[in-house]
């Protein structure tokens, strides 16, 4: 553990690991998520589904659920019905969004929404929905990326492409990104080893255990209320109010505690159409995912195929790179093939490299962001034809991507040059790290790679507001999702100087706080962190306002140390400490209420960089793998609470886990998932992994103003090629296609023996 | 759905008989709520068996066989010393079902008629050449366990019919039993290939054995040419490879979401040897736990 | 449909309710005595969210009827604490930071004190396994592993 | 003048060029002279971009200043998950 509880970096509370503040609400079972909230006279909504992949939608006849009692309200998108539910005339994002909750002239996947009632119980709504007749007509329909950008394959919509894609291709290639610089194929010219390989990767869910949940009202005032569980409510509130045609100021959103979201809850699923039956119901809508409704209808992320070309010679120097990525977001735009393309050779100082990225739709739920959105797959392919350059140059894997690694100062494959990164030093901890050079058993292989992601900034607001006793409540519009409490409590008494427990911190609702992005981007303790130490700083310019005023000196002969105002020097004059609290106990009647503010779009996310090693054991007559040793290294910039940063490496290297050896989404020739349950979309079990070791390196983020990096996405970039090369180790054969399923692996075995 | 908790079997046989439209009876329920969750069956009729005396109890009879009640979840076979001594195998493939939550509800009569080809507890049931009493509106009749699954969710059972306790016979002297199966994580999945052997040795001989797979064909196997192939030999390197062939050469498989035909048939007779070697050990009167026990 | 009447014990105290006889007891904890504590995953046994002990045996309570609880003893996180005391796993998951969205944690603690109750001292392996039906996305369930055996040395050591 | 690197896919939209040099004092103007001298930019920077400074990244900031002789690259917006 590269970090404990000594404080030797200057910091009194930040890096230390105190528990966090909503840890009792979490273990008793009173913390209230997102499907936990009730209201008087509360109805219960459920969704019918499209059962086809790609179908016109000829006719919905409502009429007989319409008829039943306990049923009060029906909402669909059909132009026949009497009255819009949501609002006409929407363009761009809001019009794909409103698309995908509710489906318009076609069913773009299995899962599809089409309709939905709100009844007097979860169970009247469900039998209700039997009663909707829809009539389709059926249309063919693709769902692989490669098939979809074929020229027969069914168009899933004429003009969804833009600017960026050239003439000649397929109407469902909607995107295509393209960078680089120098000269590849002169690059090659001076390799003396040329691997070329394509690799694919399937979409995998997110799989937050907590599955969609809102509650919403909405009068014929137009104003709403909507509790949900989400990664940002301003989102949904600017979001739902389009849609619904209503203002946005007159939507109040408040965020539920929240089961997990790791992306996938960034956008908006079934709120809007909670909010259009509550409408018209005149009454508060309660609707609630199942599983099988978040497999099929919320976003997985992206799958890919790609083709990667990388040169190195004798001596492990990298002289060019190239890769085209193709990657499937469903039935809309929004691939990530842009970041994949991005982020694929980041982590090397390359001379010559170019990167096309295309975004292919296909009848397929709309792709949502999942951890670094398109990053991991690009580092599978990539650093799995590093590793074999390695092995046949007989190089040492860590050795050559030191010699090879992006520092400050080296011009990134996406364009301009790095600022201070960590990349260097998270390859010298892991090679310094006893797991790199422990000795593996027989049917036991070892594998490496690095990971790259950018880390985000974002719209931010923060409010502090000081009680009477000293006290301090801190009011941030970032959804909690793994312990933000107290990295915001920390780095607030750490400017205030009052103890950790004395700060409240409260994930505020948008009626009560400036906008606030998402928490997405591994954004939360670095925006919000920065917008905290700066409403914190801003309350303490008027403490030592109020001390100056007491004393009779000017405000700049005045500091703040240690949660007092003090005088700045000797020339400032003689007065004991005033700590916080004396200054806050007549705050009423020295000028008013303090607190502290801080709203902007901070721009200085530093970029992130890791390196993983793990160990990993096949068995030659199954092709079953087992993880058996685990090793992150990753820089934080500064670890505000080391110990959730730790969690934050250890869930991104198990759903990197998860990703490589077997999850995926099956569809049948029919166009149907086939496994929208738990039980046959094998997320990592408790039994399947081993303890997850961690390194903190911290190399500080000059954008932050403690350091900080954001560290939630990087962690899950460089699993998946990890655990390929260590894979690919034990078994003998390079494993190219993900999952690394027993009877891939299996087959695998079988050619190569 | 109508909802009854009789309190003999004569009494569900006669609410099933007279039942109409879709009847299911209720032991440990994890397959009944699944399916009535996913709305793939409402039962109109929903018969409780768990209140019925004996459904909870484990007796060994007199001539050291057992009777098993019907609502007896896994838990509690693992959890009873003389089943687990006697009859490893069987208790070992009823845990795998599930998860320890699941083990707190799941039956090996709920097991057996729901009718999977993937059920983990039916090839152990068959290898150990288990019976079912079966409760009709005409009365009882003794049924052998691989006469009741007729395909992927069907069974024998006739309608008013309801298993009311499961038979495993007396041990006997040097004996073993075993069961494994392939799954791609540790826990919590459907098997892919699964894998009984029941056999008794005259010293190292084996000379009675029963061999049954799951997941491979449309109902549970009982392989014959598998246990000929171990029968007379002392599970030498020839005697497994022979097993081997014989199972995999058994097994009709379908490709699925799970698994392949060619991944299936093959590790079918790679478990296949792994199966005899613990049941041999077994035999021969060695305590090799289960996976995780 | 007529709904049925359930008269049952939760944490100690005794209840009742009515309900359809599809309903789970889940739905039954949640929707009709408002203890949300026990979640919702999966609905299908494979998450465990919604652990509770059914006389003392750990079930999910979305794989039993709310009718079939008909004069059962039914334990749910809402019990595990004794007042304002926390049981030792919860003072532990919050020390060990074994939590990140707490989504998973009533059903993992429920859980955790089953095992604990049947097998005071567990082998890591032991551990694995018997949580393995409780499903965790956030954690990679290290620092849950390592929460759960430590409260199981410190309860062996105090008692 | 600040001399501003384009993603290659966006050159085709700039007659070819993979440096467009344009006055502006900051990201806002910058964004703004592009699409003047080269108005098929027009839809891209729509789309959203961001901006890199010295290597410093600016998601969609239009006030950053722009100094002297920086290293100035256009980027696909960025975002997260």
């Amino acid at each position: 553990m590269a970090l404990d509880d000594r404080k030797s970096d200057g910091f009194t509370f930040v890096g230390t690991r105190p528990n966090r503040p909503d840890g009792l609400d979490k273990v008793t079972g009173r913390a209230r998520f997102g499907a936990d909230a009730s209201a008087p006279g509360m109805l219960h909504g459920a969704i019918l589904r499209s059962p086809h992949a790609h179908a016109r939608i000829l006719r919905i006849d409502t009429s007989k659920a319409e008829a039943l009692k306990d049923v009060k309200a029906v909402v669909t998108r059909a132009d026949f019905s009497d009255k819009v539910e949501f609002a006409p005339g929407l363009e761009g994002d809001f019009w794909n969004i409103l698309e995908n909750v509710m489906a318009g002239d076609k069913a773009l996947y299995d899962g599809h929404a089409v309709a939905a009632v709100a009844a007097t119980s979860a169970l009247a709504a469900r039998d209700a929905l039997k009663l909707i007749e829809v009539e389709y007509e059926v249309l063919p329909h693709v769902t692989d990326v490669d098939k979809a950008m074929l020229m027969d394959a069914p168009v899933i919509r004429q003009g969804a492409a833009d600017y960026s894609v050239p003439e000649g291709m397929h109407p469902n290639v909607v995107r295509k990104h393209e960078s680089g610089h120098g000269d590849v194929e002169a690059g090659f010219a001076e390799a003396d080893l040329v691997i070329e390989d394509h690799f694919t990767t399937e979409a995998t869910h997110q799989g937050y255990i907590e599955p969609h949940a809102c509650l919403a009202t909405l009068g014929a005032d137009g104003k709403g209320e909507l509790w949900c569980c989400t990664q940002g409510h301003w989102i949904v509130q600017k979001t739902c109010a389009a849609l619904l045609g209503i203002e946005t100021a007159n939507l109040r959103v408040t965020a539920s505690e929240i089961g997990g979201g790791f992306g996938g809850k960034t956008t908006v699923f079934i709120e809007p159409v909670a909010l259009a039956l509550s409408r018209k119901a005149n009454k508060p809508v309660k609707l609630v995912m199942s599983r099988s409704e978040v497999f099929r209808a919320t976003g997985p992320t992206a799958s890919a195929s790609m083709d990667i070309k990388i040169g190195m010679k004798k001596d492990g120097t990298l002289t060019a790179a190239q890769g085209t990525f193709r990657l499937q977001g469903g039935a809309f735009p929004g691939g990530p093939a842009d970041f994949t393309a991005m982020c694929a050779f980041a982590p090397y100082n390359l001379p010559h490299v170019r990167q096309v990225g295309y975004d292919v739709m296909t009848n397929r739920p709309k792709q949502a962001a999942y951890r670094a959105p398109g990053s991991p797959m690009a580092a599978f392919a990539v650093e799995s034809v590093i590793d074999e350059l390695c092995n046949q140059l007989g190089l040492d894997p860590i050795e050559v991507r030191l010699k090879n690694a992006s520092r400050e100062g080296t011009k990134a494959s996406y364009g301009p040059r790095f600022q201070r990164i960590g990349l260097v030093e998270t390859l010298e901890a892991a090679k310094a790290h006893p797991h790199y050079t422990a000795p593996l058993k027989p049917g036991q292989g070892r594998g490496i790679s690095c990971g790259f992601w950018f880390n985000h900034g974002g719209e931010t607001s923060v409010s502090l507001a000081l009680s009477e006793d000293g006290s301090a409540q801190v009011m941030v519009g970032t959804p909690d999702i793994g312990g933000s409490r107290a990295s915001m409590a920390l780095m607030a008494a750490e400017v205030l100087g009052i103890p950790y427990e004395n700060i409240r911190v409260t994930i505020a609702d948008t009626a009560t706080l400036g906008y606030n992005d998402v928490s997405h981007g591994s954004r939360v303790t670095y925006a919000s962190g920065l917008a905290t130490i700066k409403a914190a700083r801003h309350a303490v310019e008027k403490l030592c306002e109020r001390a100056a005023k007491k004393w009779g000196i000017p405000v700049d002969a005045v500091k703040w140390e240690n949660g007092c105002a003090v005088p700045s020097g000797p020339n400032a004059g003689e007065f004991d400490p005033l700590p916080l609290a004396d200054i806050t106990a007549d705050m009423g009647r020295t000028g008013g209420p303090i607190s502290g503010h801080f709203e902007a779009t901070p721009e200085g996310a530093g970029v992130s960089f890791a390196t993983h090693i793990v160990d990993a054991e096949v068995d030659p007559e199954t092709g079953k793998t087992k993880v058996v040793r685990y090793t992150v290294v990753q820089d934080a910039g500064k670890a505000i609470h080391p110990t959730y940063v730790e969690g934050q490496f250890q869930g991104g290297a198990a759903q990197g886990i998860g990703w490589a050896l077997n999850e995926e989404y099956i569809y049948g020739a029919d166009g149907r998932l086939q496994n929208s349950v738990f039980l046959d979309y094998r997320i990592p079990v408790a039994s399947d992994l081993p303890m997850i070791d961690t390194v903190i390196v911290e190399v500080p983020n000059p954008g932050h103003p403690f350091g900080v990096r954001g560290v939630g996405e990087t962690s899950i970039c460089p699993p998946l090629a990890a655990i390929a090369n260590a894979v690919s180790a034990a078994a003998g054969a390079r494993m190219r296609q993900l999952p690394m399923s027993p009877p891939r692996i299996l087959a695998a075995l079988k050619a190569d023996g | 759905m109508q909802y009854h908790s009789p309190e003999s079997f004569a009494q569900a046989a006669r609410l099933a008989a007279e039942a109409e439209g879709v009847t299911r009876f209720l032991a440990g329920g994890t397959d009944v709520l699944v399916q009535l969750r996913a709305d793939i069956v409402t039962p109109d009729t929903l018969i409780d068996i768990k209140k019925i005396p004996g459904t909870h109890d484990i007796t060994r009879n007199g001539d050291g066989s057992w009777t098993l009640g019907v609502a007896v979840p896994g838990a509690e076979l693992g959890e009873h010393a003389g089943l687990v001594a006697d009859w490893p195998g069987v208790v070992e493939a009823m845990n795998l079902v599930g998860s320890t939550q699941v083990q707190g509800r799941a039956t090996l009569t709920g097991n057996l008629c729901n009718g999977s080809p993937a059920a983990d507890s039916v090839p152990a049931m068959v290898a150990a050449s288990m019976t079912a009493t079966v409760t009709g509106p005409d009365g009882e009749r003794v049924v052998a366990v691989e006469d009741i699954p007729t395909g992927p969710g069907r069974t024998s059972l006739a309608r008013g019919e309801v298993i009311s306790a499961l038979h495993i016979p007396a041990r006997g002297e040097n004996a073993g039993d075993a069961y494994l199966r392939f799954i791609p994580r540790s826990e919590m999945d459907i098997a892919v290939v699964g894998c009984a052997v029941n056999l008794r040795l005259d010293g190292d001989t084996i000379t009675e054995a029963r061999v049954s797979l799951g997941a491979v064909a449309p109902t549970v196997l009982l392989v014959g040419d598998a246990a000929a192939a171990i029968i007379g030999s002392t599970l030498d390197d020839a005697a497994l490879d022979r097993l081997a062939a014989a199972a995999s050469a058994a097994c009709k498989p379908i490709d699925d979401k799970r698994g392949t035909i060619a991944f299936r048939t093959e590790v079918a007779g790679v478990l296949a040897k792994r199966v005899a070697r613990i049941a041999y050990a077994r035999a021969k009167g060695e305590i090799i736990k289960g996976h995780h026990g | 449909m007529s709904k049925i009447h359930v008269s049952t014990t939760v944490n100690g105290d005794a209840v009742e309710y009515l309900c359809d006889p599809r309903e789970t007891l889940l739905d039954c904890l949640r929707d009709k005595l408002s203890l949300t504590g026990a979640k919702e995953g999966c609905g299908t046994g494979d998450c465990g969210a919604c652990s509770v002990t059914l006389d003392g045996r750990l079930v999910c309570s979305c794989l039993v009827l709310g009718v079939e609880a008909e004069g059962k003893e039914i334990g749910t996180v809402e019990g595990i604490a004794e007042g304002d005391v926390l049981h030792p796993l919860q003072q532990k998951f919050i020390d060990y930071a074994a939590l990140q969205c707490g989504i998973c944690t009533p059903g993992i603690l429920v859980a955790a004190k089953a095992l604990l109750e049947q097998n005071p001292d567990p082998t890591e392996e032991e551990v694995r396994f018997w949580l393995a039906g409780n499903l965790c996305r956030c954690t990679g369930y290290d620092k849950i592993i390592r929460a759960v055996m430590d409260t199981a040395r410190d309860m062996r050591e105090t008692a | 003048m600040v001399e501003v690197h384009l993603w290659s896919g966006l050159r085709s939209l700039a007659g070819g060029c993979e440096v467009v040099s344009v006055e502006a004092r900051d990201t806002g103007e910058m964004l703004r002279a592009l699409v003047r001298a080269h108005p098929e930019l027009q839809a891209p920077i729509d789309a959203g971009v961001s901006v890199a400074i010295d290597g410093r990244v600016i998601a969609s900031g239009l006030t950053e200043p722009i100094p002297d002789g920086a290293e100035v690259y256009l980027m696909q917006r960025l975002r997260g998950g």
